[in-house]
């Protein structure tokens, strides 16, 4: 779910750069530890960060008939931990808008904010949690990888809603409209990636 | 293979210096998003283009399917603001609708064209190893460079995987789709991670230590480029305001 | 003459517009064939498998598959899948499941074909290539020549009449490509049609019932030995010429072995030297 | 006379306990040899060439660079890499960076020179390979061959005194290789020492002024063009036979040309037939 370059009014996409950078900066931090103990960590990492960017390039079916894109960030946030997840996150995304023209640079703070901190977070939380309850390893990757791309959905509706107000009934009205509009497609697609994340994890341990 | 990558190493501006080219782009940018919508970004939406379209000779047809899909997801995000809700049931036209919905998309558009001059004229490659001259971190520079390098391998196996899936007819059929995405996104989880190992091995071999420091090509930023983009800039602004008080 | 599998009528294609890849391509591929695709990198040889297989849409031309045009609509695409199979050059581009069986079974699977006949399609396919012991093994843990063959049982297990190869000898070494042509012959007598894509010019010679050669964006079909001796469709071609015709040519003026065809040099030296060392080296030379 | 460049002395080696992948190796690389390194897949070539440069340790047994033994902590294979550095097979194994110029500019640049002397090193180097003009370009955008060259032109760069290519002429086409052999031969007239890997038993035959069998474990050095047309040693080695020696006992039987060595089957075709056609086959061939 990226906001499209310019969409965000000038302070709030200002806003959502400075909600962002403590994250990335934290990030940063543990990734610049990461490698100064291990030089062929970059290489693991940059083979990371590819493939998210090849994941969410990949073409899934949705009911509505279109093809949508999974975000990657759960399987990402399951393999590598959310605080990496949100410097590689953002990588990605500042290439998705330079190579693919998908999101934008005056958007990137409030793109970053909901797919890589809050997806990731929400991922690698819901995954340890799932698992402390007991799940399988299936349910908790599904769970984890669904929940954070409605996670996601949900913050991108959430600013939305936030930059335009509802002129009758405000944030919570605008949320409601913003929410239903990209449900269509949304909600199918994060079932959709909750079950392919879990297709490609079970690949993995077979392996 | 990504058509915006290959169009900016095809461009004529290829070998300016990504300064000069970052200050117009987002000079731009930042005159969309902060002017008036009417007549400021009209304006910079058309100075971009003619910038894409003339001096940076991006093929119209290259620009429209850039274009294509973020413009659609600006159409598709502005319908809500055309309508007002205040209950379930209680729906109507929102008075300044069509003025909200229209400004917004406006200053997208022209923000879109803003982040395509940059886009289409400057490539990756030029940019990634001088971004430690504003601070970024270099281990972040150095992994950004090795994503960069990486994804396009990664991107030609998924493209090859998805041919010879077709070939066994891994389309067919719903449940045979989603195995087949599937067995993309895991041969490429593989192919990603065998890549970081022979790439360590082979780096070691030519005597990769910890830094992967490399020397970029020499440009200087040229010095009319720069004027000129300021002038630009500035005329942009003064023109948008004379419109505002005129009109 | 009955029907070829698979025809080419005055094919184009480019991947740009006014930029063709390939143009007025004419080829016929009658069953039961071996033929050997020569070309340089480059010059259209993977393009026109692809064209051939329905990957790509012509340009200008018809593609016939068992004399029916080739539609690429759904079900078009499904008829020519299970005639004509394609195995790329590199197999990991081909192998996406965990394990040999599984990937093998991809297409059988696809097909909707019933689980004991999708076993014995799978059984069927990796006797066929000499692979039925690596069945349980994860593909990615297999050296290069087997995953080529398992990529091959992919194929093979859709029973496909005309199989399409890449460059398959290409990473392989003397023994590996012997090997491979061996299990090949034995495909071949099964009853598929074979195309196979190589810059060997003398792999070409001595494997190939006949040679197309496919360079700049023309196709030759039907290459005689005396071409492949040298000349300029060759030298067209970026290709090096091949020693058998030529050592055919030399025998012919040599006393007491003019006619002698030597495909191989260990065939040569047998030739030259009937004795034990000959013979020695004839057996590695198979 | 003078010190070799690279000796193995009774080297052994193996990844697991138990299980030699090399014994008993015995190797002289003299500056200014070309030297072609023949040897089926799995048979220990790689391992040869990383035991040669440092990445691995020998189990038993010296390396010697210089006459000097080699040791694997930092400094010690600093000193190796600035001697000898060695190319792998794939290019994507070894290029890194988004152009040609900042991939080949990671060797000078990690050895501490200056500006000025990366540029130049890098700009040498480019020139050495014939790619000065990709130096702008992306690495994603290159043709296998073209990747190849750089991958070279990033060893090259740093002037090493013995280059060693594994398997380099793997995947090009027939004029692909001629050419990168040409520019071998360049940089061998400019005084580096080359190793050179191929399964090609006819390429190692017209190329090298020595030829080394890896098969088996063991390396045997000064094979002779004899062996290369047959014998135990070839099979053994799970190698065909060259044509060119072959050829080399025929011509010997045919009146008017005993004698005569062509190397390739353009020079054969030529000494049959001097007229144009065997000339003009002559250049394409060269």
């Amino acid at each position: 779910m990226h906001i499209a370059e310019g969409y965000l009014p000038p302070v709030q996409a200002a806003a959502w750069f400075a909600v962002s950078t403590p994250f990335v900066i934290h990030g940063t931090r543990n990734l610049v530890h990461q490698v100064r103990g291990n030089p062929d960590a970059k290489l693991l990492l940059g083979a990371s960060g590819a493939f998210t960017f090849v994941l969410s390039a990949l073409k899934i079916p949705s009911v509505t008939g279109s093809c949508s894109h999974p975000t990657g960030v759960g399987l990402g946030a399951i393999l590598f931990r959310a605080p990496v997840m949100s410097v590689l996150g953002t990588i990605v995304l500042l290439f998705q808008a330079l190579l693919l023209a998908h999101g934008g640079l005056s958007t990137l703070g409030a793109n970053v904010f909901s797919m890589a901190i809050v997806g990731p977070w929400v991922a690698y939380g819901v995954f340890v949690l799932v698992r402390r309850l007991g799940g399988g390893l299936g349910v908790s990757v599904f769970c984890a990888a669904a929940l954070a791309d409605l996670a996601t959905y949900c913050v991108t509706s959430a600013q939305l809603a936030l930059a335009f107000p509802d002129p009758d009934s405000g944030f919570v009205g605008a949320l409601a409209k913003f929410g239903s509009i990209f449900a269509l497609t949304q909600i199918p697609l994060a079932i959709s990636e909750g079950l392919l994340t879990v297709l490609v994890v079970r690949l993995l341990t077979r392996v | 293979m990504l058509a915006l990558d290959a169009a900016a190493y095809a461009s004529p501006w290829r070998r300016r210096h990504p300064a000069e080219k970052a200050l117009l782009a987002l000079g731009l940018l930042g005159c969309a998003l902060l002017l008036p919508p009417w007549p400021g970004a009209a304006l910079v939406g058309v100075t971009a283009a003619v910038a894409l379209l003339g001096p940076a000779a991006l093929p119209p047809r290259l620009l429209a399917r850039a274009a294509r899909t973020p413009l659609l997801f600006i159409l598709t995000g502005s319908v809500p603001m055309l309508v007002a809700v205040s209950g379930p049931t209680s729906v109507r036209w929102a008075p300044d609708g069509v003025a909200t919905a229209g400004a917004t998309a406006g200053r997208a558009a022209a923000a879109l064209l803003c982040l395509l001059l940059f886009a289409a004229t400057t490539p990756l490659a030029d940019v990634l190893p001088r971004l430690h001259r504003i601070g970024v971190p270099t281990a972040v520079t150095e992994v950004a460079a090795l994503i960069y390098r990486m994804l396009f391998l990664l991107l030609d196996s998924v493209h090859a995987v998805r041919q010879a899936q077709a070939a066994r007819l891994g389309y067919r059929t719903w449940a045979s789709t989603y195995r087949s995405l599937a067995g993309q996104a895991g041969a490429v989880f593989l192919r990603a991670f065998s890549l970081a190992r022979r790439l360590e091995e082979g780096l070691a071999l030519r005597g990769y230590t910890g830094s992967l420091a490399v020397r970029t090509e020499v440009r200087r930023p040229s010095a009319a480029f720069l004027a000129t983009t300021v002038l630009l800039l500035a005329a942009l602004v003064l023109a948008t305001r004379m419109l505002v008080v005129t009109g | 003459m009955s029907t070829p599998l698979l025809e080419l009528r005055a094919v184009g294609f480019g991947y740009e517009p006014n930029r063709p890849v390939l143009t007025g391509v004419d080829l016929v591929v009658p069953a039961g064939r071996r033929m050997a695709v020569l070309g340089p990198n480059g010059g259209g040889k993977t393009t026109l498998f692809r064209l051939m297989v329905g990957a790509l849409a012509t340009e200008s031309g018809t593609v016939l598959v068992g004399g029916v045009p080739l539609c690429r609509n759904r079900a078009g695409l499904l008829a020519v899948r299970q005639q004509v199979q394609l195995v790329l050059q590199d197999p990991d581009d081909q192998l996406f499941a965990a394990t040999v069986f599984q990937d093998v079974s991809f297409g059988p699977v696809n097909l909707g074909l019933d689980d004991d006949q999708v076993r014995h399609r799978c059984a069927e396919a990796l006797a066929a290539l000499e692979i039925s012991d690596l069945a349980d093994r994860p593909t990615h843990l297999l050296s290069y020549g087997q995953r080529k063959r398992v990529a091959i049982a992919g194929a093979v297990a859709l029973r496909p009449r005309v199989l399409i190869l890449d460059e398959p000898t290409a990473g392989l070494d003397p023994s590996g490509v012997e090997a491979l042509l061996r299990t090949l012959d034995a495909l071949h007598r099964g009853g598929t049609t074979l195309l196979l894509a190589t810059h060997d010019v003398d792999l070409a010679y001595r494997w190939a019932d006949e040679r197309v050669l496919v360079a700049r964006g023309h196709v030759r079909q039907g290459v005689t030995g005396a071409e492949l001796a040298g000349g300029e469709l060759l030298t067209g071609a970026r290709l090096t010429p091949a020693w058998a015709p030529v050592v055919h040519r030399l025998l012919d003026r040599t006393p007491g072995l003019a006619g002698a065809r030597p495909r191989t040099p260990t065939e040569l030296a047998h030739l030259l030297d009937p004795g034990p060392a000959g013979r020695a080296g004839g057996r590695s030379g198979e």
